[in-house]
């Protein structure tokens, strides 16, 4: 059995669980749900919209309306995995003597997450260079994530990638991406391969502000837009691109304009409000999931840390400061507008957790957060000759140094 | 008449598109059909628009696209035209030859870069009438690279890199048609094997694609004044280890070694070869003939007077053997 | 004096020059005009809009209304020229033995002489593959661009470059080009420049329908808008891509529409309609020089013969008929709406023209164009050891065929 | 402290700068300032947005800008950062380094493409730890390449490369500081000389920017064991004919060449340098290392393994002395 066809068997039988996941969630759903979540949405969803082309939903989320308990518990939970990962990484970092490198996703948990709870298992991602936080909401496994942004041999890329390129192919994660823009054509190609197989799947792609110039994303939605492919485009839209404007290099305060030009539904939503997120995401992946084409949704974020590493962070708190390019008193404004908080805040008033129990759940969180941590650390660091494997599926490349 | 380049590659194509109900073609406007005697291909008609699409004016779309769905374990070609050949060069480099290597064997890119090549012709000049650029692929980690010279290579070959778990750059020159009839069956050539065109012992003559004709005539002519050349044929640039081992051990034989390219001088082709056996076989005598580093032009008298032709392989073939 | 010196005392000249024939042309259109052209034009000039950014003048084209007669009968001319010269090109490919190769222009001659004909002799133009038509618009010499197509040492490019490549730097011709969609590339970046210089120059590309996707489209108009540089692009929409229709692969009907992603006007034209083509593009014109930045022009349109070559062409007759991607019947009418006989029959009415004077403009071309032929035969081949000089701007490069 | 490379090459550009009124500098995020001592460049501030301008994330347009710039006489600079080192690769090639040619002489493209260039750093892995990328621009013809190694030589070559009327790729690889001493003023090191780095008897040892300080350990080690090594910076691939002058000279006198590259093995850039000499010198003995034709793993033991360093070089010298 070759490697293609396992490729294949396995995604059959993820395609055969999925379906049995997918009808038991449907049955959940409808036992417990939250009543007044679309009417919560419905002032921060949806900000300004692309005007070309309408969708039925002019405000708010109306698919966060019926969300089990036990789902948006699951979303609260993986947000905080990303925060608390990501503030175990940073304080590493800030230690010293770190194996590796991080660009940081706290701020921007509700994108992930509202986008990723809309997938199934086995829809695809594609990722950037900020994309651990994608990588955590569509079920990736916090140790080998640790084991790997350390360049262990245990990691998922078995200390070959590191932080920039965290694959998971059973996951659906085509990887985070060190190239912008790249996510973009990858996801959208998946989308096509998807209608090849005649599944029912869909293809996300993970890009910044940054990531609507250059060559790729020009190519995927062309594609998509022209033969209607199941291909969801979200741009976190964070302001900067390292320390450039997004608002100096366009011309258009909304991103998700340029969806217009192509003939692709274009949205805008609130991208620190997950269920506002979700909502849009939700459209999205059923419309796609029924032929009905992509969609390009931009997310208003902002990210707390610098663009890469920690510089103007501290260990045991959020945030960094007295960056040269943005004021502090912008990032506090952000802050104020923690995803999480906000999101924790609804969920306590919904009585879908109390106090104790969102306590609870980030204390669980911590712990394992810490193991993740314990466990990369006594992992062994890959051996030395094993840089030669892996260039092509069989074999080692001949050695050129002696 | 004896099956032509275009149908060989097509017969193969179809005939693992019939084999595999998920391999999937990009094209831009070189439609995938080709009539040979009475037998016609057409794939578009044959496998449908999914399977044999047509795009827009975009190599980059063509190639990520390909690169996408092979991600998810879907096959594919990517067909670009001849003066495209380096639009897709950034995708091919960051994303099919690393990643693999960069998620520890994860990502697998189970596809073919079909890229036409336009070779040196008259009345196109520059940009239409490059030869050589498939060295700069061969330079890039985790590609494979392959130049057949003959409708019986160009099929197997085809085959070949379509069933190969690796991303595999299959470069189409326009050649006359020359080698042995092409099998309508699948078969395949394998990649990383040089083949020995005519067996000598006073010189190795190493060429590839558009130079084999000129080197052919070369060597019959060279036959008549008593020279015996061995010509050998590549037929592709990456991985080179299989493929030095027949050309350092004809150089060990003859001594000498000349290498003839259409694509220009300065880090080309021929140069790794050469490079290599230098390191092989010390004392080696080499020479290397190839088109200047300048575009092509356009008018055929400058043209011609650049070219790699039988005539100066002979003259410095000569040269190498007296001096 | 060094090149670049020589090259800036040169378009300093060239301004002046510029600016005294304006003022002249600028009286001559005070004395003698045409009153009811804007009239005319209102019915056919703006076939549909994309509707993200209105502009003043919703019907017609208002620059046309005092357009001189002089200016109305050059245009006429120029339209005549590039009608004859490239059916001379053509009988002589079909004659055989042609030293050269052609992508044809005609039918589509009213978006070039549209276009340039609001044009400085100062502004720049970049072409593309099918730019014969944009060149002779823009000044270009009969005698040596046949000399150039037939690859002679007289030609433009001194036989180099042949007929995708023909180069007028001192007529700001940027060149053809024979990668689709570069032309608007460089057009922005010169678009730039002339913002570095500090001139009111503006800079034009034409692409064809397939020349929006790809690299180079969307680098030139996202740069243009977010800089509101003098950059115009101009798609001849001929609803062909070789033989792929352009709405086989773009999910929008008007192309123009992708201008709104960028936050740039987008206009569509008829393009068999030249006071159309130049109203419109007189407007981005002046808009550009002044300061507002860019405008994206579709002009929809039809080529009379394939892509390439002279297959379905016949000597002494226009069109190439019996091509297996379009029908005969879709040629015939779109040769039923020819840009020159419908331009002409409104220069008669008008009496800008007679109808004799009309017929000695078309004989007067046509002598012009057998002159060219006459001369572009009589001239030598290059030598061929000149094909190792201009890689460089010194000296030639080593032959390594020996 | 002597100037480092990045603030001698922001003084050259300064200069031009303040020389020239139009120069522009296209960039992305890699701010044209820098500090050494108590003086401050700061492009941004001084020639302002217009001439300094930073740009999307879109080298496509930061070098297709400054070609469009270029061509209407508008000198440019465009800088791109490391990871896109190929993403301009077709722009170069089909139209910066043909166009001149094809248009017989008219189309002319003063600019820069001043690339930074990563190099083999750990904890990065393949998409940001390539080297020997230069090798892919030198191949292509119109193009000039220069791989300045010394602060000194960065400076020069950065103003020789304004001034000159041709496309001039700039690679910058992080380097350390060595090398003499920078001046303030301008001045220029010509395109197409080698540098002598360190004369010797025995063995001839080429290498440039990423390899230097491992090759001047490696000649200082073989000296203690009293092997005499010249040590030879070509400082630029492309043109090739002036830099081979010395480098020839040099090994007909030792009779051996060692090349050494932190680009991957296959079609590198040394392949080209021994492919030469190995025309003008038969009898040559050659030795050449290089990285693995591999991606850089992230993990430095990986990373090491793989990489050519001091030693590996000393010891390599000394086997193609004894054997
Ligand atoms: C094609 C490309 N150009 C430049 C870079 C360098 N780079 C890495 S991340 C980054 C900024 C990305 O900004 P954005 O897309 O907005 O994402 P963010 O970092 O804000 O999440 C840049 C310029 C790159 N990796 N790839
Ligand atoms: C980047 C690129 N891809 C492909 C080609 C091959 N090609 C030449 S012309 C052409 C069709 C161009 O169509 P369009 O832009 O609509 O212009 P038209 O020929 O219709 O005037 C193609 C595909 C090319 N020259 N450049
Ligand atoms: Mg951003
Ligand atoms: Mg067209």
């Amino acid at each position: 059995m070759n490697e293609r066809t396992i490729n294949r068997e396995v995604s059959s039988i993820r395609e055969d669980i999925t379906a049995k996941r997918k009808a038991a969630t449907a049955a959940v759903s409808r036992r417990t749900f939250v009543k007044r979540v679309s009417a919560i949405g419905a002032g921060t969803a949806v900000l300004s919209r692309v005007p070309t082309r309408p969708t039925k939903a002019q405000y708010g989320p109306p698919h966060a309306d019926g969300l089990p308990a036990q789902q948006l518990t699951a979303m609260f939970t993986d947000m905080v995995k990303i925060r608390q990962w990501e503030s175990k990484i940073k304080d590493l970092i800030l230690k010293g003597g770190f194996r590796g490198v991080a660009h940081l996703y706290v701020g921007q948990e509700a994108v992930a997450v509202g986008v990723c709870s809309a997938l199934r298992k086995d829809d695809y991602i594609a990722s950037n260079h900020r994309g651990h936080g994608h990588l955590i909401a569509k079920g990736g496994d916090l140790k080998l994530m640790l084991a790997e942004i350390t360049h262990k041999a245990a990691g998922y890329c078995k200390g070959y990638g590191g932080s920039l390129h965290i694959t998971d192919v059973n996951l659906g994660i085509l990887g985070m991406n060190g190239i912008v823009g790249a996510s973009h054509l990858f996801a959208a190609g998946a989308a096509y391969g998807i209608k090849v197989k005649g599944t029912d799947q869909v293809a996300v792609s993970f890009g910044g502000d940054g990531s609507i110039q250059g060559n790729f994303f020009s190519s995927a939605a062309n594609s998509a837009a022209a033969w209607k492919l199941p291909w969801i485009g979200v741009i976190e839209n964070n302001a900067f691109q390292i320390w450039v404007r997004a608002s100096d290099v366009y011309a258009t305060p909304d991103l998700a304009q340029r969806a217009a030009g192509y003939g692709i539904e274009g949205r805008v939503v609130d991208g620190n409000d997950v269920l506002a997120v979700y909502g849009v995401a939700k459209q999205a992946v059923e419309k796609a999931r029924s032929g009905g084409g992509p969609t390009l949704i931009e997310c208003k974020t902002y990210r707390w840390y610098d663009h890469y590493g920690v510089a103007g962070a501290r260990t045991g708190g959020d945030g960094a400061f007295g960056l040269g390019y943005r004021s502090d008193r912008e990032l506090r404004d952000w802050m104020a507008k923690d995803p999480i908080s906000r999101f924790r805040k609804f969920l306590v008033s919904e009585k879908v957790l109390t106090e104790a129990g969102a306590d609870e759940i980030t204390a669980e969180v911590r712990k394992a957060v810490e193991e993740a941590a314990t466990f990369a650390e006594a992992q062994p660091v890959p051996k030395p000759e094993d840089g030669l494997l892996h260039v092509f599926a069989q074999g080692a490349v001949p050695l050129h140094t002696a | 008449m004896p099956k032509n380049m275009s149908f060989a590659i097509l017969e193969g194509i179809q005939g693992e598109m019939r084999r595999d109900k998920f391999l999937t073609l990009f094209f831009e406007y070189q439609r995938p059909s080709a009539r040979w005697g009475d037998r016609t291909i057409n794939l578009e008609t044959e496998f449908g628009r999914w399977r044999a699409r047509f795009c827009a004016i975009d190599e980059q779309w063509i190639v990520g696209g390909v690169m996408g769905m092979s991600m998810i374990g879907v096959p594919a070609i990517a067909h670009i035209p001849s003066m495209t050949t380096f639009i897709p060069y950034e995708l091919m480099f960051n994303h099919a030859g690393k990643l693999r290597h960069m998620t520890g064997g994860q990502a697998a890119f189970p596809m073919v870069l079909w890229a036409d090549m336009q070779g040196r012709q008259a009345f196109q000049a520059g940009q239409h009438a490059d030869a050589g650029l498939e060295s700069s692929y061969a330079r890039l980690a985790g590609l494979k690279v392959v130049v057949p010279s003959t409708p019986y290579d160009a099929k197997g070959l085809m085959i070949s890199a379509i069933r190969d778990f690796d991303p595999v750059v299959f470069c189409q020159y326009p050649m006359p048609t020359s080698g042995p009839e092409v099998p309508d069956k699948p078969y395949t050539v394998a990649i990383g094997e040089a083949a020995i065109r005519t067996e000598g012992t006073d010189i190795t003559i190493v060429g590839y694609a558009p130079q084999t004709a000129e080197i052919a005539k070369a060597v019959t002519a060279l036959k008549k004044d008593g020279i015996s050349a061995e010509f050998i044929d590549p037929r592709m640039l990456a991985p080179l280890d299989g493929v030095m081992q027949p050309i350092i051990k004809s150089v060990r034989k003859t001594g000498r070694l000349l290498t003839s390219d259409d694509g220009s001088y300065s880090f080309c082709n021929c140069a790794e070869i050469i490079a290599r056996v230098a390191e092989a076989v010390p004392g080696v005598k080499v020479k290397r003939l190839a088109f200047p580093d300048a575009p092509a032009p356009g008018a055929p008298e400058m043209l011609n007077f650049m070219r790699v032709d039988a005539a100066k392989i002979e003259a410095a073939a000569k040269r190498l053997i007296k001096g």
